[in-house]
């Protein structure tokens, strides 16, 4: 069998990936991608715990099924924000979006 | 044997895509790496004997997320004209912090003694999903739901083009 | 538990549901008649949170400890909280009849989602499983970032949205990543089932994960307490807010990070408290209190003022956890209670009066205040009481908060910590009473001619607000009280 | 229970307030001036009845009994032990007193020339009033420190609000308001630290239990969260740089209140606290006490000499009249623990000369600071180098002048001589040094008094060139010479020369309050 740590390393490295892309790209959706990424990493290490922890309950399952859900539902909120954004201002260039000063 | 070779094959095909994903120059491009990362993600759950949730994945991450993401590029897509950079000047630092952060995790992850054991998964996973979602996680189930009304009705009324 | 009593204990969450989807309901109905609409529904969102408010004051009355299977827990902490998310609501709501449909038309909307958003902290605070921990802070969350961008043809509104949406999107992954490794650690993800698992010994290769799960999740928890370096989002968010969403943000939510901190640490994490969390719980106080003021100093708009300040404060509140004890007076934990409880009616005060110039004037920026006590003497001698609160200055509920969280410090024996708080107090007095030399010190533009006029709902919020600021700091002993109850319950469990 | 005399004189003044506040002139259909008017009245009524209470409390004081008397206790906030307890002993009835008075006068005097914004000024008087009583009654820290907050906001509004614009008052008030800040919030962490050794918030009890009498480190820490408080309130060197610019910016009744009162509270912490509370930490420090005290008499006085300001003269002869009091509480804490006969005696006279100077400077520098304003109405400067000669021309101001300058600067027959006279006195048997270097302050003093203030104002030749127009403080008009005083400037001064002469010539019945106290106090420690 799959040793557990392999599926954790993955994860890791998928979420480092993720990571990445959340603190380098300036498209407000690229952003938004890396985020996906780092969600996807933390499902790995539930349903891989889920596997080898606690195969007999489903708890790992259910949280990463929620998990799921709820990504969806934050996608299409972000996404309709993005949308927005871009009809007030032409850009959704995270670094653009500067009408607030800070 | 074979497994741990699948395994390495699918890991390094969820990798590299997610790698293609942070790096490619069109962000659309991007969100097809990234919809083939998902992919590989949801080969990983099957081979942790995860068949429904692989297919859940598919079906919300590769069928609507991304196609989601695919719309919003499309409909912003004044944005992915420019000819400037798409990441930030910070990234090699990034890249380090990155990297750092992850031998930090694959170290952690490796070192620590999670109580792993050997069981087999239950006869029928998705009757067992059935019954925990109406049974012990009743509540999430339930809020769940509100959430996504909540947010669909959000969703619209800003993304909505009049007043 | 029979379901009775499942229904008797989540009869608060399933009033709010109910008001939020009577309004959108209502909404619908008078969908022709949009006057009407406008006119009734703030009012409709306002008993239903009323009821709200009676049912969970009643449940408070019963003194509960009571499991929802093992999802949630109704005990007087998590009563305290609901309270305090249903009168911040009440207030907001108060405050925005005249604000929002003058600048939207998706007002009924607005307050069930208000509603909604109070439904979200009541889930949140009550729940005693990572999941639905996870789910509530997304589902407060999302309504969070549409009630920001809610004025979605401004630019500054809909920017704030965008960025908190990324920031909170990063950091709510962050928080599952931590909350992987503990299910991982320990096979389960309700918090006594988790504490259980650990107390049973802690073998030296396992324990290895407790500082980065405990990192990884105050990443997603100090998100929604805004604590530095997690705060990067609120600025921009409370600037292009609605005012109204900026001073729920400000308070209601803000107290749900807090209650959630304090339950998963002190039920889901107790054995890490030493070495793990009192550590990384200080450095996050001491970062967040002292980057807030100094850099609060430096606003020129009151709304990011503001902003900061409240960020300053919440390294105040935090000192309540670091230093927590059994003591019942200066136990912490109680502290907490009271400053977040004063806290909600002088930050709350202290955006309605923002809303009143802002409805007057149209501008946020601390010029607009300058002789406000010429244009408006209530507003002035308000915003004053408010900041002298914030200050931490007696008879004020901000002094007894102070004085129970700095009290806690001292007993634990944490006097550096309790120093470098003091410091702050006074560099934060500096900046709150630059505000007081615009209104009383400073000429007005126009010679003081032009006076603000202040309609009877915002009137009622700010007396209420500063009704209850002073008699929570002159009439302490029965909030210390009820305090440290609500506290105890949590406080014995640990 | 009996009558809760202490409760009414603190808590008048804020129901004067809340009086002063409401919309009379709306209601009965009042012009704006008639309502000022009636405020102006409404104000000095209820200033006058905490003033009446607190002669009747000057009367009805044991003296022969001592300790604290008039005590009322009530539940305030039980869960964590803080009680509404207020009493008063020896050193507190004649700084109640102090108060009232000054409080009235500064009221009355205030109703002449305060023109603008004349409601908001008269709440926040009353409210400063409350503020200091309520520190001076208060036996529970908690309470004493809300006290000692709440006077801390009306008097950065005096300042901020009726300052001269030329005196930066925006940037005095909030530097005032900050220092001050500094030295609470450390007062508050050592409040908490001896409520965490003791159990108590209860002063009385607190000095009965020594707290941290096993840990010197931490009785050390808790000492000066105190002192530093108090030395920042009177102020010594090197924590005065407020004061100046606070007084020169407040209004006339403002700078009487500041130097009258607040700068009271300090030295009145230092005595009713820091000495008892922790004596042993006090002995410590005492040499360094009594090195701040010294340097702030000869740093102020000499500073003093390089004035133009007439204001800010007297504001930094503050500074040095208060680093008597610190000598004196500093010579008493060193005698702490003393063996030798006749030690305890010593101190406790220095520590009559402190208190007794307390009161003193209160009424001396209180009323210099009325006569300032008394000439500044009429000159719109403060600058002494444009008076000279004014001896001719305002008499009556110049007689007042010179009895007030007088008992400043010590002269025996006036107040100002017995406590000077008792704090070195009793200074010298215990530190012989140092009571000798304070000495040079005391000639400095009749130095900068003769020359920078009598000279420079009062003789040579009056020239009519330097200030050519003088304004009527009656009516505002332009006259070309100085008017002398009015009656109600006299009213205002009157009293308080009353009292430098009474206790110069007689001070045994405010010398007997303290006398029993301090001999109490060492005797017990």
């Amino acid at each position: 069998m799959i040793p557990l740590s392999w599926y954790l390393v993955v994860a890791a490295a998928l979420f480092s990936i993720g990571v990445y892309g959340v603190l380098t790209r300036r498209n407000a959706v690229g952003v938004l991608m890396g985020v996906e990424l780092m969600l996807n990493a933390v499902n790995l290490n539930l349903v891989a715990f889920w596997r080898y922890v606690t195969p007999t309950k489903m708890t790992g399952q259910v949280f990463a099924i929620i998990v799921i859900t709820v990504a969806a539902a934050e996608a299409a909120v972000g996404l309709a924000l993005v949308i927005a954004a871009y009809r007030t201002r032409r850009t959704v260039n995270v670094e653009e979006l500067d009408t607030l000063k800070g | 044997m074979l497994l741990r070779l699948i395994f390495v094959v699918v890991s390094a095909f969820t990798l590299g895509f997610a790698l293609l994903m942070v790096t490619a120059r069109s962000l659309f491009h991007s969100a097809l790496a990234m919809a083939a990362s998902f992919l590989g993600v949801a080969a990983l759950y099957i081979l942790l004997e995860a068949e429904f949730l692989a297919g859940v994945q598919i079906l919300i991450y590769v069928g609507a997320i991304a196609i989601l993401i695919i719309f919003a590029i499309m409909l912003s897509r004044g944005t992915m004209r420019t000819a400037e950079p798409v990441v930030n000047k910070q990234w090699p630092f990034v890249a380090v912090v990155a990297l750092s952060l992850f031998g930090l995790l694959a170290f952690l992850v490796s070192q620590v003694a999670w109580p792993a054991r050997s069981a087999e998964p239950m006869g029928d996973p998705i009757a067992a999903l059935g019954k925990a979602f109406v049974g012990p996680y009743v509540v999430p189930f339930e809020v769940a739901s509100v959430l996504l009304v909540v947010a669909m009705i959000g969703a619209i009324i800003i993304a909505r083009e009049k007043e | 538990m029979t379901t009775a009593e499942t229904f008797l204990y989540l009869s608060p969450e399933l009033t709010l549901l109910l008001v939020a989807a009577l309004v959108f309901v209502l909404d619908l109905v008078w969908r022709r008649d949009p006057d009407r609409a406008h006119r009734w529904l703030p009012w409709v969102a306002m008993g239903g949170l009323a009821v709200a408010l009676i049912i969970t004051v009643a449940l408070m009355a019963r003194n509960p400890s009571a499991h929802i299977a093992t999802m949630m827990v109704i005990d007087p902490m998590s009563l305290f909280f609901v309270a305090i998310a249903i009168v911040g609501a009440m207030l907001v709501i108060l405050s925005a009849l005249d604000y929002i449909p003058a600048r939207t038309p998706y007002v009924s909307e607005f307050y069930a989602l208000v509603v909604v958003a109070v439904l979200a902290i009541a889930i949140i605070v009550s729940a005693n499983d990572l999941i639905l921990i996870y789910l509530g802070m997304e589902f407060l969350s999302i309504t969070s970032y549409i009630l920001v961008g809610f004025l979605k043809r401004n630019r500054g509104s809909v920017e704030g949205a965008l960025k908190y949406f990324l920031y909170g999107a990063a950091a709510s992954a962050v928080m599952l990543y931590g909350m992987s490794f503990l299910y991982g650690a320990t096979g389960a993800t309700d918090l006594e089932a988790i504490a259980r698992v650990f107390s049973g010994g802690l073998t030296g290769d396992l324990a290895l994960m407790g500082f980065p799960a405990i990192a990884l999740l105050m990443v997603g928890f100090g998100f929604k307490a805004s604590l530095v370096p997690f705060h990067q989002w609120a600025p921009d968010a409370y600037e292009g807010a609605p005012t109204p969403v900026t001073a729920f943000l400000a308070t209601a939510s803000k107290a749900a990070g807090f209650a959630i901190i304090a339950r998963v640490l002190l039920v889901g994490l107790p054995m890490f408290q030493e070495k793990e969390w009192v550590p990384i719980l200080m450095g996050l106080s001491i970062l967040t209190m002292t980057l807030g003021n100094l850099v609060a100093i430096q606003q020129r708009d009151m709304k990011r003022l503001l902003a900061y300040s409240s960020i300053a404060q919440a390294g105040y509140i935090l000192i309540g956890l670091v230093a927590i004890g059994r003591d019942v007076a200066f136990g912490g934990l109680s502290g907490l209670l009271v400053y977040l409880f004063a806290y909600l009616f002088t930050n709350i005060g202290a955006f309605v009066v923002v809303i009143a110039v802002e409805n007057a004037t149209g501008a946020t920026d601390l010029p607009a205040y300058a002789g406000l006590i010429r244009r408006s003497p209530l507003l002035a001698s308000m915003l004053l009481l408010f900041l002298l609160s914030l200050a931490g200055i007696p008879p004020t509920g901000g002094f007894l908060g102070k004085f129970l969280v700095f009290g806690a410090a001292i007993r634990a024996h944490f006097l550096t910590l309790a120093i470098i708080a003091i410091i702050n107090s006074v560099i934060a007095a500096f900046y709150y009473l630059n505000v007081v030399r615009y209104m009383f010190f400073v000429q007005p533009p126009d010679g003081g001619r032009k006076a603000i006029a202040v309609t009877p709902a915002i009137r009622v919020a700010l007396w209420v607000c500063a009704a209850m600021t002073l008699l929570i700091g002159v009439c302490a002993q029965p909030f210390v009280t009820w305090a440290a109850h609500s506290a105890s319950l949590l406080a014995a469990v640990w | 229970m009996s009558f809760p005399i202490l409760t009414l004189i603190t808590f008048v003044p804020l129901l004067g307030a809340i009086l002063c506040l409401l919309p009379w002139g709306q209601w009965l259909g009042w012009s704006k001036a008639r309502e000022e008017d009636f405020i102006r009245l409404l104000a000095i009524l209820f200033s006058l009845v905490p003033l009446i209470l607190a002669v009747f409390l000057w009367l009805a004081y044991d003296k022969a009994a001592g300790g604290f008397q008039f005590e009322e206790m009530a539940a305030w906030i039980p869960a964590l032990g803080v009680s509404y307890h207020i009493g008063v002993d020896g050193l507190s009835v004649p700084l109640v007193f102090l108060t009232t008075l000054l409080t009235t006068l500064g009221l009355y005097y205030s109703s002449h020339v305060i023109k603008h914004r004349v409601r908001e000024f008269f709440v926040l008087f009353l409210l400063l009033e409350m503020g200091m009583l309520g520190v001076f009654v208060s036996l529970d820290f908690v309470l004493f420190y809300v006290f000692w907050e709440i006077g801390l906001v009306p008097m950065y509004f005096l300042i901020g609000i009726w300052g001269h614009e030329e005196d930066r008052p925006q940037y005095s008030a909030i530097k005032f308001f900050l220092y001050t800040l500094v030295g609470s919030v450390a007062m508050l962490l050592a409040i908490l630290g001896v409520y965490f050794d003791t159990g108590t918030f209860d002063i009385v009890k607190a000095i009965a239990l020594k707290p941290f009498a096993a840990n010197p480190m931490l009785a050390g820490l808790a000492f000066w969260g105190f002192f530093l408080a108090f030395a920042i309130k009177m102020p010594v060197w090197p924590f005065h740089t407020w004061l100046p610019d606070a007084h020169t910016a407040a209004p006339t009744a403002g700078s009487v209140i500041l130097a009258g009162v607040l700068l009271k509270l300090g030295a009145y912490g230092l005595i009713r606290i820091n000495l008892p509370v922790f004596p042993t930490a006090a002995k410590t420090w005492a040499p360094l006490m009594i090195a701040l005290g010294v340097i702030s008499i000869v740093y102020g006085a000499l500073v003093c000499m390089a004035q133009t300001d007439l204001k800010r003269l007297i504001a930094y002869s503050s500074v040095s009249h208060m680093g008597y009091v610190m000598l004196g509480v500093g010579a008493a804490a060193f005698a702490i623990g003393m063996k030798r006969a006749g030690a305890l005696d010593s101190a406790a006279m220095a520590l009559n000369g402190a208190a007794l100077q307390m009161f003193n400077h209160g009424i001396i520098t209180g009323g210099l600071f009325f006569l300032v304003g008394v000439i500044y109405e009429r000159a719109h400067t403060r600058e002494l180098n444009l008076f000279g000669g004014l001896s001719a021309k305002v008499p009556y101001y110049y007689g007042l002048m010179m009895v007030t300058a007088l008992a400043s600067l010590g002269l025996p027959g006036l107040a100002g001589f017995w406590s000077e006279f008792f704090v070195f006195r009793g200074a010298f048997d215990l530190v012989r040094v140092w009571a000798a270097i304070g000495v040079i302050g005391v000639v400095i003093t009749a130095a900068y008094i003769l020359w920078r203030i009598v000279q420079s104002v009062f003789l040579g030749q009056y020239d009519p060139q330097k200030i050519a127009h003088w304004t009527n403080p009656a009516d505002g008009n332009m006259t070309h010479e100085p008017m002398d005083v009015l009656l109600f400037e006299k009213v205002t001064l009157w009293p308080l020369i009353f009292f430098m002469i009474l206790f110069g010539v007689y001070p045994t019945p405010i010398l007997d309050f303290f006398n029993r106290m301090t001999m109490a106090l060492m005797h017990g420690l």
